[in-house]
């Protein structure tokens, strides 16, 4: 089966400065306005809960993408506004992000490496005294733990995984009898999961499942099932 | 690592005493190698000069405090902050107190976040303890049920000096919270 | 009983580290023989050969297993080692580590996406917690901060164990990113 591990989207910055470090010219073909418009929707989308995170990546995808596939570029919220990055300011944030994603690297090694040493459990007869337990806050919490709305499922997997799983199968699906247009694909769709199904489609194309076919520069998209 | 090291490791995080079997069995080691290297300990952690001893006791064996330095002990006992009760840990307290007995599945379930580290915590805390097995769910997995430690702690008799789950919550949320430790359940394994 | 017998006892029961203070006052030691009793200890529990370790951490000493005899450690509590925490963890965790202390909006800014998610689950395994409020911004939102917990997991007896931020990556690939970007957007402009 088909799945993606949450770790590989990191956010937007992760997927901009993997790409330019490694030379993809294709970051090159994107506008940089639109990509701008990009870091507005991430930080100024208002009710983004945890799908957030791959949502985001997926979006920044289809942006990167921008050339490939024109309908999706709408402006992210109507009536929003937010100051336009300039080049030099993006970056900058690049900049600083790349010294976090490096301090994240070595404190991972350091976790790992440390990761074996498991604290001394000895221990003295209990001393009932010390410990309270507020009735009060257990209530409380109850009261807030039974009434919280259910969040996805997210055992290995980020909640967000299993749409995009969803949608790759049902790309698949759709391709049993053929090439389809991802127009097709995704009418009726709303602009996430419109997102996250062109994620869905790159993610099989970079996995040998499918061709990704564009005649001329804006023009409609084919998926075309590959054997 | 030499087999005397292994044996120490596994003492130093067991509260309770090991048996001479399953020290064996955890430290892959034959049992009259083991009991070699709980003799060696023994020299090591002997009462005349170590701060820490090995003890052999009913249920096997076990590294404790020397009780020549008692006094040092309840006196870091005194200044010691005693760990207060993160957050985490009451969810998962107010979630066996009110749906016990129920499985490490059904607690990480009802809070939506894996709860294994917190339940850990709480059941070498005492708070917490195995009470039986789900045979219905794949794999048997443990049930859990708050203990008579955790009721002292919270100042209570029983269970029946909390009030009911239905004077918390309404019945239409309470319903959801059961269906997802059901679901947890079945797909458990 | 000697110095060191009377740490070791004292450590041997704590399972968070013990500031050289705590240790000294508990033990009715003056600092300096506390901290000749600690290297006494440390030869002893070496990790060349001991099944447990004295680790320097979090500003404190602690008592624990030799990571080489992780496998007999785990294989007794039979438990898997906790799920390793993902790469976005890991941004947040440096985030705050080097910005902090600092809002939850402030980490979602340095890493540009929503990271409330990632900042709950980490709160909840006690390595990041609320410190406090920034009165500044509108909403006071929680000023975060690393933790004890952190520093013991990262293996650092403090802040100042980890490097610069500004010694991570060099001045030459700064430059690079700033061009390229800074080019890319001239083009495409």
């Amino acid at each position: 089966m088909f799945t993606v591990e949450l770790d590989v989207y990191a956010g937007p910055y992760d997927l901009l400065l993997k790409l330019i470090m490694r030379e993809e010219l294709e970051v090159f073909e994107v506008p940089l306005r639109r990509l701008v418009e990009l870091y507005r929707s991430t930080h100024l989308a208002p009710d983004l809960e945890r799908d957030t995170e791959f949502a985001d990546s997926a979006t920044a995808l289809v942006l990167l993408k921008s050339r490939l596939l024109s309908p999706l570029l709408e402006p992210a919220e109507a009536g929003e506004e937010a100051p336009l990055l300039s080049p030099e300011e993006l970056a900058g944030r690049l900049k600083e992000y790349l010294k976090i994603r490096r301090a994240a690297e070595r404190l991972a090694d350091r976790f790992k490496a440390n990761a074996g040493y498991h604290p001394s459990a000895v221990s003295l007869p209990p001393r009932r005294e010390r410990l309270a337990i507020s009735r009060g806050r257990l209530l409380e919490t109850a009261r807030r733990v039974f009434s919280r709305a259910p969040e996805p499922q997210t055992h290995h997997l980020g909640p967000i995984t299993v749409t995009v799983q969803e949608l790759a199968a049902l790309i698949e699906a759709a391709l049993t009898r053929g090439p389809r247009s991802f127009d097709e694909i995704v009418s009726g769709m709303d602009r996430l999961r419109t997102a996250v199904a062109f994620a869905a489609a790159l993610s099989l194309s970079s996995e040998g499942r499918l061709n990704l076919l564009q005649s001329e520069p804006l023009g409609p998209i084919t998926l075309e099932p590959r054997p | 690592m030499n087999a005397a090291a292994r044996i120490e490791a596994i003492l130093i995080v067991s509260p309770r005493p090991v048996s001479l079997r399953a020290l064996s069995r955890a430290a892959d080691l034959p049992e009259p190698e083991t009991r070699e290297a709980l003799e060696e300990l023994a020299r090591r952690y002997s009462p005349e000069s170590s701060g820490v001893v090995l003890r052999h006791v009913a249920g096997g064996y076990q590294l404790a405090t020397n009780p020549a330095c008692a006094r040092y002990v309840e006196s870091f006992r005194e200044v010691a902050r005693p760990a207060p009760l993160s957050a985490a840990a009451y969810e998962v307290l107010a979630t066996v107190l009110y749906m016990g007995p129920i499985t490490r599945g059904g607690i990480s379930a009802v809070r939506g976040v894996n709860s294994d580290a917190v339940v850990r915590s709480l059941v070498d805390r005492e708070l917490l303890r195995e009470v039986g097995r789900d045979e219905e769910a794949p794999g048997s997995p443990a049930l859990l049920d708050v203990t008579e430690e955790f009721l002292t702690a919270a100042g209570a008799e029983g269970r029946e000096d909390f009030p009911p789950l239905d004077e918390l919550v309404s019945a239409e949320e309470l319903e959801r919270v059961r269906e997802r430790v059901v679901r947890s359940g079945r797909e458990a394994g």
